[in-house]
């Protein structure tokens, strides 16, 4: 019988190496595999090219930035509109210690998607005349302006599910699917942190929202309490 | 003395006046939040966050639950008739031109329609969120700020001078002074706040207004 | 409240004229709109250009080249491999009296999903070096040859599920979101057949598979009975 | 004599025997779909069905549910652990590379591995359905074909004369004769049929077999 469970979050993340292209799942406090990104610091892995909505808005991605972790982050949200408090990791951007490429929020979910679908490429209208813009091409299709985008995949996905079974399909809660859902299509390696772990057969085949096929590890984390004081 | 311009409640009130019954709508962070506040109660507008909700409620002060937050991070209730997918899902939603009004902030929005709501240079960084996709997505644009700078600079200008969210994509401009429209001549007084004469909104917009005919105090 | 519900399939389509583009849902036997799709035979629509990924295959759609209602069909499947009995649509395009575009069935999903998602075109790996090549741009990512494909909306579609609310939110059956599921985001007026409608709030969101903001009018349809005698 | 081949249930059991325990497999219509009853008891394959579903079983030969069917239109049941989703996410999960093996039956197959199966030039018309995609997404493509037409011309040719389902996309080529892998020289004889010489599969076949050193009756 096809197994994926793992017994602890440090065991999920054991042999993630230094210097890889790793996705997080979350937006904000919803869906954010905060037990693995906690793993990860332990492990000290290095190096890491991160993707995620955002970073530094109460989630505990901002941790890697501790040990300086991360080489660069790829996000919609990183640095705060309004002038307050800053993040580790607005202040290592600001200092120049970590590279920062900032997405739309919209072409990023596409990105991934592309890269899990395997598209190739696609055009997208957001962006246009914009910095977003800046060394991509510029196609009109039936009299509108496009730009061209290129999928975005990942050696790694770290992703928060609600649920799994023991074949890694995962159910989702509310406003948790967000990133985790793309992302669990686009990365070599999809390991999942869920609250609950459910035998094969438990889950109704209507409500899987991510099929089993697309995890290669589920594991159980700790139920880690995030809010945004925006 | 100052001009006294509207609160940010009522400039939420009055946007919340142009919201209709049925209408799918995404409010963007910061003042555009309020609006929800405003609905009247025989109206159903289905309010969509772009982290993948459609149909939440207003938002809670207590009983946080992590997972259900709006695209401002805040805990919402979750009305009868709603749905959860993906950011994927969600931004193929508002792409696609299935959100039917979009209220966004505003740093600057210029003659032709382009908004600047991401990024002060002098400050740098800068965080696009949903906004460039809303923008260019949404069937209406609505932009929701001050009319002038806390320096007292104009906002609505002959051009953008920060960089752009998106080109000629804003419907409505609603500020504490004015009600400005925004078509293919470019910008049009509609309403002014009470009190306030057409001529004084004039002189804090570095772009030309045209007033119309029937030019009146907005209500609220 | 909203409330999409329409009495019976004849006023679902009561509005539809002739020389649209139609796309309709389901595959094969599962999620076929086949009540909405005799109601449009009835009302005698014609000039129609329809979108689908199958006809001729034990599905109602061939019912529409009875009194040659349809002009053009778009499918992935319309021509039996085997050389046995022929549908009224085989027959009918062998004899020249209705035109055929094949495309893969992915593309076809893909193309309709860009429609609905505000992607102005994407490059597909599928087809290229083969008919389906004909005329479109081939462009070299990353060493890997792709083909451009270009979003395909339509006037109207007919989908099938199997619950709605009077939101029109929706849940299907097994294997029966195929392509309701996509066309159901990329049409200008979207109606729903179900097998039962229930009150707004009785569908877990949770649960719902298409939103109900893409349906903009929802019917119970009589079930009828569909068997692919392959 | 006329050569004997395998019989069409005897081609899915060679090919099954090339699944293992936890792949995800799809099987294209005819042929194809036979394999899944020769699944060991052992081994647990994951079918995926691009109509939608992931985690079919066998074909049920009462109690229709048109809802429930393969991509054939056959009726299936569900195996615990399946999924539902639509054609969109389908063909993501086959072009993006998901589906580790697709069973196609083939009409040609080239020295390099490309594949027609959709078109018969003198029949005209022709269905591509899945083919397209599950040739160039799946990561390993397996074709089960008769060796030769029914007028006794070969199939595997130098180049082929239909037009293409896809280029370069053959791993496996499983016929009532032999077993042929394609690698980047062409085409390699592994395994014969019972009672078949190499000689008389090359007889057989346009295209030039190398055969490997260690060359075998199929194992059945």
């Amino acid at each position: 019988m096809i197994d994926k469970v793992v017994q602890n979050v440090d065991e999920a993340v054991r042999d993630i190496p230094d210097n890889v292209t790793i996705m997080f799942g979350g937006f904000v406090s919803a869906g954010s595999p905060t037990s693995l990104i906690l793993a990860l610091q332990r492990k000290g892995v290095r190096g890491i090219t991160g993707i995620a909505n955002n970073i530094g808005l109460g989630d505990r991605l901002d941790a890697l930035c501790e040990k300086h972790q991360l080489k660069k982050m790829i996000a919609s949200f990183a640095i705060r509109a309004s002038g307050g408090r800053q993040s580790l990791f607005e202040q290592q951007f600001r200092a120049g210690e970590v590279e920062l490429e900032v997405v739309p929020q919209g072409t990023l979910a596409e990105r991934i998607r592309a890269a899990g679908a395997g598209i190739g490429g696609f055009y997208t209208p957001t962006g246009v005349g914009t910095p977003v813009e800046d060394g991509k091409e510029r196609r009109t299709i039936d009299g509108r302006d496009y730009l061209f985008e290129q999928p975005l995949p990942a050696d790694y996905a770290l992703i928060k599910a609600w649920r799994a079974d023991r074949m890694g399909n995962l159910i989702y809660r509310g406003g948790s699917r967000n990133f985790n859902v793309p992302m669990a299509t686009a990365a070599g390696f999809v390991i999942a942190e869920v609250d609950e772990i459910v035998e094969t057969g438990d889950l109704d085949p209507e409500h899987v929202v991510t099929p089993g096929i697309y995890v290669d590890r589920v594991v159980v984390g700790a139920h880690e309490q995030i809010r945004w004081f925006a | 003395m100052p001009i006294q311009g509207l609160t940010r409640d009522l400039i939420a009130l009055r946007i919340a006046r142009d919201l209709h019954d049925g209408m799918t709508v995404n409010l963007g962070l910061g003042l555009p939040t309020l609006v929800a506040n405003f609905i009247g109660s025989d109206v159903q507008v289905i309010f969509q966050a772009e982290n993948g909700i459609l149909g939440y409620g207003g938002v809670l002060e207590e009983d946080f639950d992590q997972d259900f937050i709006n695209a401002g991070g805040q805990p919402v209730s979750i009305n009868p008739g709603a749905s959860f997918f993906g950011s994927d899902a969600s931004f193929a939603m508002i792409r696609g031109g299935h959100v039917d009004v979009s209220v966004l902030g505003g740093l600057q929005v210029s003659a032709k329609g382009d908004l600047a709501n991401w990024l002060v240079p002098e400050r740098g960084g800068g965080s696009i969120g949903g906004a460039m996709d809303l923008a260019v997505g949404a069937r209406r644009l609505i932009v929701a700020m001050e009319h002038v700078t806390r320096t007292g600079e104009p906002r609505i200008l002959r051009r953008c001078t920060y960089p752009l969210t998106a080109q000629r994509c804003v419907d409505l401009i609603v500020t504490d002074l004015a009600v400005i429209e925004v078509d293919e001549n470019g910008l049009l007084l509609r309403e002014t706040a009470p009190g306030v004469s057409a001529a004084e909104i004039q002189a804090l917009t570095e772009a030309p207004l045209r007033l119309v005919p029937n030019l009146r105090p907005m209500s609220l």
